[in-house]
């Protein structure tokens, strides 16, 4: 389970860390006859090999459903599946494994809120707060419950840079709003939302704040309880962990309270016709078999990043996305888009009269992956009155060769439309 | 088999005869009258069932204990044992007695011989379940049931 | 991604097929220094080798998010992901992909229906018919809904042989009635529903059923056009696939109508603040990144049925059920729980003054692992007066010696109560 | 540095000069007058948006034809490549013609050499994007969203 470089060192290292990359079998491969470089785990992150053995070993030694069983298979299975709760939990510092809720990814998890903790609470007086600055998954599943109950959803703007104007959503805030929900960090732009100020300014009308934390968790440590968010949603495969897990963090006074989601086997304790005793936290949550191997290997990613050392990835990757601003800035035509005083892992650009789709192919063409287009960001776009940009996103394997490959590609790109 | 004896040594250290003859013929088995405090416990992984009915006197002694409820027999063997243990406590004795069993069980077996859980060699008898780690809350559910009776938690649940 | 017995066979010969086993790592291992006897399917199948190893090639392959991206990653991630979803479609025999929504199992794939396509239709004048043999999984999602709508949740009766009543069923439906939801196969007993029967008589009174087919899929050939069932769920883990991933079948045209689900990424295709656009089927109803390597194995588990053969599959398995029921019989105190006349791959059973849980223990210190308690069916449980039972189920991987070595266990169990 | 070559090539292909050309210049780029049949193409993998305006005389033939919308030089070029072809085609040929260039652009390569996709030169310039399967979709657009006009369908989309 150790990444391959020598030992947790708390200054970053890039040399060191470079060592890192060779655990990673899908950045090591050629694509289109290049030496594969990947700027795109904002939108998918890839695992290291430690996580996909970690599904194999789990799938071929200790496979069976989890807390229903007292064979030994299903006893196996049952810790492995709650050993990774508890990884999780210590990973954000949450109190207990109560407030931590295995869920299919962000999306799933945000749904679970909304439709368990805000719908009950919606009627054509109550609104939902959220950002110019959200993945639609922050924005579709709101619109869908205010519809269906006539509350409304308003929306904070953000400014030229890119960044949620703090003061305005926070004078958004009042004891009509039900729910505060933004991201830590945009996935369209890299900018880092004032989080202490708005979880502050909001519990003060006591609101609470749902933090899609989609792009925070791999690229910094995430310390829940002195963050004080209310709920907190995540994605496994966004952490070099796999597809198909994510988590849902509520502080358990919440949860208490909340309604169940799903319903159906495990999240009970009683099903009779004429009623149901629901199962306590955090499994009143969790309906069905539970994506049990992707738990395993997020709970694997986790020790993965453990022994990378958050503070190390933050480093890292802070040190290359500012050499990857300074490059891209010499590069005439490159427009930045999104210039947040606090950015992390994510450029976005544009090219002058070379739509997006164009740069990514032809990157493509040299075994350079970033993506195009509108990153389910729509809102985003259309404030910079872009149909999309291009963006480079970066991870804990990326090196200083990766951007200037990077920054080589897209001479090509200007070449072939001069 | 040649494994047979090993084998037969675990699983006859988890159903002693002791533990066999309180399922077949478990102790205080019933309900108590004069309106008794009531706990349900349940064990979602098999179904087990478990009601308690307490009663404390004035001078906070455990005058009456009783269970009824259907489980495995380790849980039925436990709480016959537990009923016939608590029985006459304190109050704050016997939460504290049953704390104790429940963290004790979940500890790993003493690796010393002849080293005792518990004082009492009736309840040691439960130690068996040491060796089959997903048994262990068959023969903690009365004991927590106990407990939330206690506390005036109505439902328990071994499902953690 | 052949199975390592020699050629598809159109008559079951158990012989060859017992070549099948060493492709399942997880069953050629020894638990309790015995060498493992695996019952306990019907919980969870084991997974073959070709499985595992498809998704660990994904996983380091191939991996990106799906739809998009333009790079190759991406584009090959969106190939595994939709090819499965072909595979998927053929060997239900669906008419087109549009029809297989991918949801993270049966419990998802029913809330889904529960709530996009009842919920907006149910008020108090209005009905949903189950039967008394339903997973729980098949029952609190109506329960839910119908609380949250005052409609009612009415059962349909079975018999002492653990079958459903197939003419009272009928008798139940009218026009007043949402829909049918029932399972294929009952997970705690093995009875075979008459589904011919109860589908046309709800199409009579133009009532749809949802059939719960998660005991069905790995079991017998689903021919999903000829069975004409409107909605069918079922999960990967129950068919030699992951966890994590499961399948809606719905009729197009039932899908079409429904409101979306979940809000999210790709399912969606313009949003604005002020209204939003979902996307064309499958994708209106799949919010978020999916299980991309859950689906890539659950499409290599497909690949390794068909090689193998639903006929022979039912065959095999069939032989090895009356003889396990056979064998059982002539144990002294062994109660048969559910003798439905169609039973398939399931027997419950009890035995005389032994609890099911010690029955389970004594079994798995012997490397036989079966699953003993309420199997998430407590109506079931209720209706035979039983706290639970013990339930041996079969796969394509179990043979004869299974068989007689759980047999033979259980003289050990009878010898302890002795 | 050796793979320059082929490289170029396929990429060459892909964005020839008639593509860029029309990609920078399009053609009946605008609105049509006289209340046109409408309709949209999305292709929601990179956000590109066409919308299409037709006008279709008494005796069936196609007589305005222009577009509008975002994309990449691909769909772009297609749609204004589209324009020109389709326009003063009768209403049937002209669905023929689209139905045709699209399950050619989705069929492989054809390996002899020289010969034609569809029977004009402009046209085969899109034939590049089959090295390229995740552009194919852009060199579809306009053309899957005329036949939704012929056809009253307001929203098409690629994503498939
Ligand atoms: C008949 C039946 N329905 C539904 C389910 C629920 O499936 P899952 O837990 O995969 O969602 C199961 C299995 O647990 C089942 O056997
Ligand atoms: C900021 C943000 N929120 C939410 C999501 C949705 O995550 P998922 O698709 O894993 O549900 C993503 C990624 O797609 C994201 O970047």
């Amino acid at each position: 389970m150790n990444p391959s470089f020598s030992e947790k060192n708390e200054t970053a290292d890039i040399g060191e860390f470079g060592l890192l990359r060779k655990d990673f079998p899908t950045i090591n491969q050629e694509i289109n006859e290049h030496p594969l470089v990947y700027l795109d785990s904002a939108a998918s992150s890839q695992m290291p090999q430690q996580v996909i053995d970690e599904i194999s070993r789990y799938q071929s030694q200790d496979h069976s459903n989890v807390h229903r069983g007292i064979h030994t298979l299903s006893h196996r299975a049952t810790e492995v599946y709650e050993t990774s709760r508890q990884n999780i939990c210590e990973f954000i510092n949450a109190k207990n494994t109560n407030e931590i809720i295995f869920t299919s990814g962000t999306t799933d998890s945000i749904n679970l809120v909304a439709h368990s903790y805000c719908k009950p609470k919606l009627d054509p007086s109550k609104k939902i707060l959220i950002s110019h600055l959200e993945h639609h998954s922050n924005i579709v599943p709101w619109q869908l419950i205010c519809e269906q109950t006539g509350a409304s959803l308003i929306v904070a703007p953000i400014d030229n840079n890119g960044q949620i104007i703090t003061e305005q959503l926070i004078g958004m805030i009042d004891s009509n709003v039900v729910l505060v929900a933004i991201s830590h960090i945009s996935n369209a732009l890299g900018s880092v939302t004032s989080l202490n100020k708005i979880i502050d300014a909001a519990h003060q009308h006591e609101v609470p704040v749902l933090v899609d934390g989609a792009q925070a968790v791999s690229h910094m440590k995430i310390d829940i309880q002195a963050l004080n968010a209310d709920f907190y949603a995540f994605s496994g495969h966004k952490m070099l962990g796999p597809t198909g897990i994510g988590i849902l963090y509520g502080k358990e006074h919440l949860l208490e309270d909340m309604p169940p989601y799903q319903g159906g086997g495990d999240m009970i304790l009683e099903v009779k016709f004429t009623g149901t005793v629901y199962n306590d936290l955090p499994y009143k949550f969790e309906a069905g078999t539970p994506n049990i191997s992707g738990a395993a290997g997020l709970g694997a990613a986790i020790d993965y990043l453990n022994q990378a050392g958050m503070h190390n990835i933050e480093v890292h990757e802070n040190i290359l996305l500012n050499k990857m601003i300074t490059d891209l800035q010499t590069i005439d035509g490159v427009e930045l888009i999104g210039r947040a005083e606090n950015q992390v892992a994510v450029q976005s650009f544009t090219i002058k009269d070379i739509h997006s789709h164009d740069i990514g192919t032809i990157l493509d063409h040299q075994g350079i992956a970033i993506r195009t287009g509108h990153h389910c960001a729509m809102p985003v776009m259309e404030f910079f009155g872009l149909p999309g940009t291009a963006r480079a996103s970066l991870s804990i394997y990326n090196n200083e060769e990766d951007v200037d490959r990077f920054i080589k590609g897209l001479d090509k790109v200007i070449e072939i439309f001069a | 088999m040649k494994r047979d004896n090993s084998e037969n040594k675990s699983l006859k250290e988890l159903y002693r005869q002791l533990i066999i003859h309180h399922a077949k013929n478990p102790l205080n088995f019933g309900k108590l009258s004069n309106n008794p405090i009531r706990a349900e416990g349940i064990n979602p992984l098999c179904g087990d069932k478990i009601r308690i009915y307490l009663n404390i006197n004035e001078a906070d002694t455990i005058e009456g204990l009783t269970f009824e409820g259907t489980g495995c027999a380790i849980s039925i063997a436990s709480a016959s044992l537990m009923t016939t243990t608590l029985r006459n406590m304190k109050k704050y004795q016997a939460n504290q007695y049953a704390l104790n069993l429940i963290s004790n069980l979940n500890e790993p077996k003493s690796q010393e011989a002849g080293q005792l859980m518990m004082d009492s060699q009736e309840i040691n008898a439960l130690e068996g379940v040491k060796d089959f780690p997903s048994r262990i809350k068959c023969a903690t559910l009365s004991w927590q049931t106990f407990i939330s009776a206690l506390n005036n938690k109505k439902i328990t649940t071994t499902e953690k």
